[in-house]
């Protein structure tokens, strides 16, 4: 199952050639050419991965790890091959990561799981133990552990923010302390763009003897990212942000903290011996992967990474470093638009939020779309994020390998659009 | 699935309403004041109500938010004032069936008066919501206006 | 997106036309035509589904529920059609229906969501309370009540077989009592093929207050299933046994009660209003839908259930009983074979478990295997089913729509040719 | 991904070591008995170890499963009964290299001597674990034999 790679030696970055593997980029919405901005939400796929998943489906498919036929033998052997190319992608050993539906799911197994473990474990909390998050995670990095906290009687704290949209660490050894069990937080924010310094939260966190776990559903498709360097305990993150299907995420855990994690799920492929009244369970990872699992996907997921390994994280990355400089610039010259986060390409990656005086976001979306920019407006599931920027709600642009500086420009020419349109200014 | 349409959202009824709001500010004298919000965007609406005899004396509201929800709570007050509570009801039942044909139904004009503009709206689930905010607050302080009038009667 | 829906109004029921929708049935294994006998372990996809999903996700894709911009609208619009589609599928209503990863995960969302009820709750459980199964659950309907039993201190029991392979309901008042609070069990055994008085069950467990989940993975790929007419308050079951694709269940639930369940993971779109302290939940399905959906997998599940609709799904039951005849018939024919479950097709499905004299049922699938036919052999995620039984595990044939009379024969043959190699009888 | 292939798993070798298998039948003495079980199909075997002055003395086994757990234990007696512990366990080593190799390792006659014949086995994992059940519990046994001589000694 090998798939046609873009050939990306002849240029240092063909972002045409790219866009040719994306079907769907050539779309018009509205009798205009479709600017898709929304890459933060989610991205599309290119024909490398839709063919890798058919072609596993429609030659070697059949359910995995149970079965000595031909097909079983085979479809195990890819799916065990996309966790290898999985793990090398982020430079993990293949026992240590579990596919998941989502990132969600990932961290909610982390959080169900610490919540299952017995008194005396160290996964084990109860009143008392803290919980720490900050105030710029997505909603699936926070309400699993508030969910958490309500269940064993633990305490949630949270980092605050700064007026410049980064996390405030003047508290930080006060709010990370001898209590906190966890502290759980994104790599990079999905509403503000910004990226946060993990090498400092990390120290601190082993340092009180806590866990860490990493929300890299916005860094790992966007730059390398490597586990043992960033020294955390948990990684998580999700293939269709990534030019991958929905369906399927990844966790990743220290293969000794996995070894003796207690299961989330209960199921098929996840046990060892069954009676009746009690379980014994499987080693990780397959302890955590109960009932069939995402097999096609995590085949499309092995793709995706293929393919953005192909292009060149590095290269990707510059790339939309320079896109976002080129829309943080334009803001900067339009009167009447406030951007919501860092506004310099530092420490930052390329979604950037921004409100427009006078015209809500709903309605700057919306008159975006009637010109065929894509952006998604709302509270991208980080509502207090909003609430601490005193905003009902932002709307947000976010680049990926396959735009171009002349989507960015569309984007620009259509908040003038939006401002004529409504006017405001 | 709906084809993108180049048909805008935005008709002229809904600036209109939106740039020039009937009935807008909060007013005395009420029976009732509600307030809603659309948690998905944050969209505020504060509704009072009252009530005489069976009919819509007054809806007066303040608010913040999109166009869409700001427009429809103005005609939606056009609608509902002066009416005898039965009608307005069936208007707004008129209205949530319309909001929620997904771009389906031909809206009737004597029914709905400028309330058809938001056909289309029909057609944004994620805008449905927003159209409906109004509405739905006007609909939730009628009913306790209604079952507080009922209560002081006995 | 409409796709090309086989037509058998031609003939009664036209298998070979449904084969050319399977690519993979065209393929030879071991220098044999494929004989895919492993169904109910996972079913093949035909090109429907396929083209379905591709169509969708180079057209309309992008996440859904949160945007306003054109593709986000029509994402939407695909997955809420799709959820109908499945909804009536089942005779349920469209908001009743939660799309989930597996069955897998939809039994432990019930499970969880039960062991999350403050008490008071109908839902809550303690000690003293019992949750009741059977002893022929696969581990997916077994393991997540023996964890919430754990969790919750309530007691687990469970309805013993008899030597037929079905049900032993002599002492089903003792069992299913007063301190029941939920009844899980299955609509058809996957080892046995044993389908299951889902009537008398259910009458029993309301008539003393319990919930009754069914566990419908292997029913309603196979025949006619209407939530109403069962009269069960939660039904699950799993895509990809219904030609649908991995990563995506089922679980459907009375409206009245999934609107008081407490939620199971939390995330993204399950949410109302999200403090950083605490959160309030949004009605379902979306409450239990944490992070991104399974988009385009539900998208394919519906195509599956069109196409299955398109073929009928009497007349796939009809197609199925006959080949299930002609191998239970064929099996009494040959000595040393025995049938594990029902050796009659009366209240049966197409699972057929056997065992033959001196030969292990891990020979018996590999010598299948080397001359092109597949089953499955091992425990089946049913390992107290082979205790009960007295086997280590048993080799299982499992027709669905696309298989053939001829492949049933090739079965039959392929088990002498076993016998004859292991030198057995 | 590995085309299914028309090699039989079930080489010659295999299938008389099945048939008459080598040194089985549980014998005294013995330091030390295991017993193990393959979950995922029933697999069982007990192997008892008898070690003297760092050499593996006898090794004796019972059990019940499929073709290849009983040949693959038999081969495993041959290999190991009277040889150094340290050399014996190198064989264990090459044994299990070769079955995580998913076929892609050409085994060497010298040192695993019938247990080539497993090579095929290396393809289809979920027969890897068969193969292992009897080479596990040995080595499992010898390492307890191991420690439980040591400590007599000190
Ligand atoms: C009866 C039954 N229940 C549950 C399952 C689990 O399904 P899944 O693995 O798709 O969650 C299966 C199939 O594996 C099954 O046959
Ligand atoms: C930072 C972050 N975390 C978590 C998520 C949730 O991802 P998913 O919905 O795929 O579970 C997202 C995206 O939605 C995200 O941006």
């Amino acid at each position: 199952m090998t798939s046609t790679l873009p050939d990306l030696t002849a240029t240092p970055y063909d972002v045409e050639g790219v866009r040719r593997d994306f079907a769907i980029l050539s779309r018009e919405v509205n009798g205009r050419p479709l600017v898709y901005l929304d890459n933060a939400s989610s991205t599309h796929k290119p024909r490398q991965v839709l063919d890798a998943e058919r072609a596993f489906l429609e030659q070697h498919y059949s359910n995995v790890h149970r079965g000595v036929h031909t097909l079983s033998q085979e479809a195990t052997d890819g799916y065990e091959q996309a966790r290898t190319t999985v793990a090398s992608f982020i430079g993990a050993r293949h026992d240590d990561v579990v596919f998941t539906k989502n990132v969600t799911e990932a961290i909610n197994l982390v959080a169900y799981s610490m919540g299952n473990a017995p008194a005396g474990s160290q996964f084990h909390l109860g009143a008392g133990d803290e919980i720490c998050v900050t105030e710029m995670e997505h909603h699936s990095n926070l309400v699993p552990w508030q969910l958490l906290a309500q269940r064993t009687g633990a305490t949630l704290r949270w980092l605050p923010l700064t007026d410049e949209g980064r996390l405030d660490l003047t508290e930080l050894d006060a709010v990370v302390n001898e209590r906190t069990k966890i502290l759980a937080f994104t790599h990079q924010s999905n509403l503000l763009g910004t990226i946060n310094p993990v090498d400092v939260l990390v120290r601190r966190a082993h340092a009180v003897g806590a866990l860490v776990l990493l929300d890299a559903a916005q860094s790992v498709p966007h730059f390398p990212v490597d586990v043992t360097a960033l020294g955390v305990d948990f990684l998580a993150f999700t293939g269709h942000k990534l030019v991958g299907p929905t369906g399927v995420g990844v966790l990743w855990g220290r293969g000794e903290l996995l070894a003796e994690m207690p299961p989330f799920m209960g199921g098929g492929s996840m046990i060892e011996v069954v009676e009746m009244a009690s379980s014994t369970y499987a080693p990780p990872p397959e302890r955590f992967e109960a009932g069939t699992p995402v097999i096609s996907q995590a085949i499309g997921l092995a793709a995706a990474c293929d393919y953005l390994s192909a292009v060149g994280l590095d290269k990707i990355a510059a790339h939309e470093a320079a896109l976002t400089a080129r829309l943080l610039d334009g803001l900067r010259r339009i009167d009447g638009v406030r951007v919501i986060g860092p506004d310099t390409t530092e420490m930052r990656g390329s979604a950037v939020s921004f409100v427009i005086d006078g015209v809500h976001p709903h309605d700057v979306g919306q008159t975006l779309d009637e010109v065929g920019v894509a952006v998604r407006v709302g509270h991208h599931c980080a509502a207090p994020v909003c609430r601490r920027y005193a905003v009902p709600a932002t709307a947000r642009a976010s680049s990926y390998l396959y735009n171009t500086p002349s989507e960015i420009d569309a984007l620009l020419e259509g908040i003038e659009h939006v401002k004529r349109f409504w006017g405001a200014a | 699935m709906t084809e993108g349409s180049n048909e805008s959202l935005y008709q002229e009824i809904i600036l209109d309403h939106y740039r020039n709001p009937h009935h807008k500010g909060l007013r005395d004298p009420f029976d009732i004041e509600v307030h809603h919000v659309n948690p998905t965007c944050g969209d505020e609406v504060t509704v009072r109500v009252k009530v005489v005899d069976g009919q819509v004396q007054d809806v007066s509201y303040d608010g913040q938010g999109c166009s869409i929800s700001q427009a429809s709570t103005s005609v939606m007050t056009d609608l509902v004032i002066g009416r005898k509570i039965d009608d307005a009801m069936e208007k707004a039942e008129a209205f949530l069936t319309l909001m929620q044909s997904r771009g389906t139904l031909e809206p009737d004009e004597d029914v709905l008066e400028d309330g058809i503009a938001f056909a289309g709206v029909s057609r944004y689930p994620a805008r449905v919501k927003c159209a409906l905010l109004g509405w739905m607050a006007w609909k939730d302080a009628t009913a306790q206006a209604v079952a507080h009038t009922a209560e002081e009667a006995s």
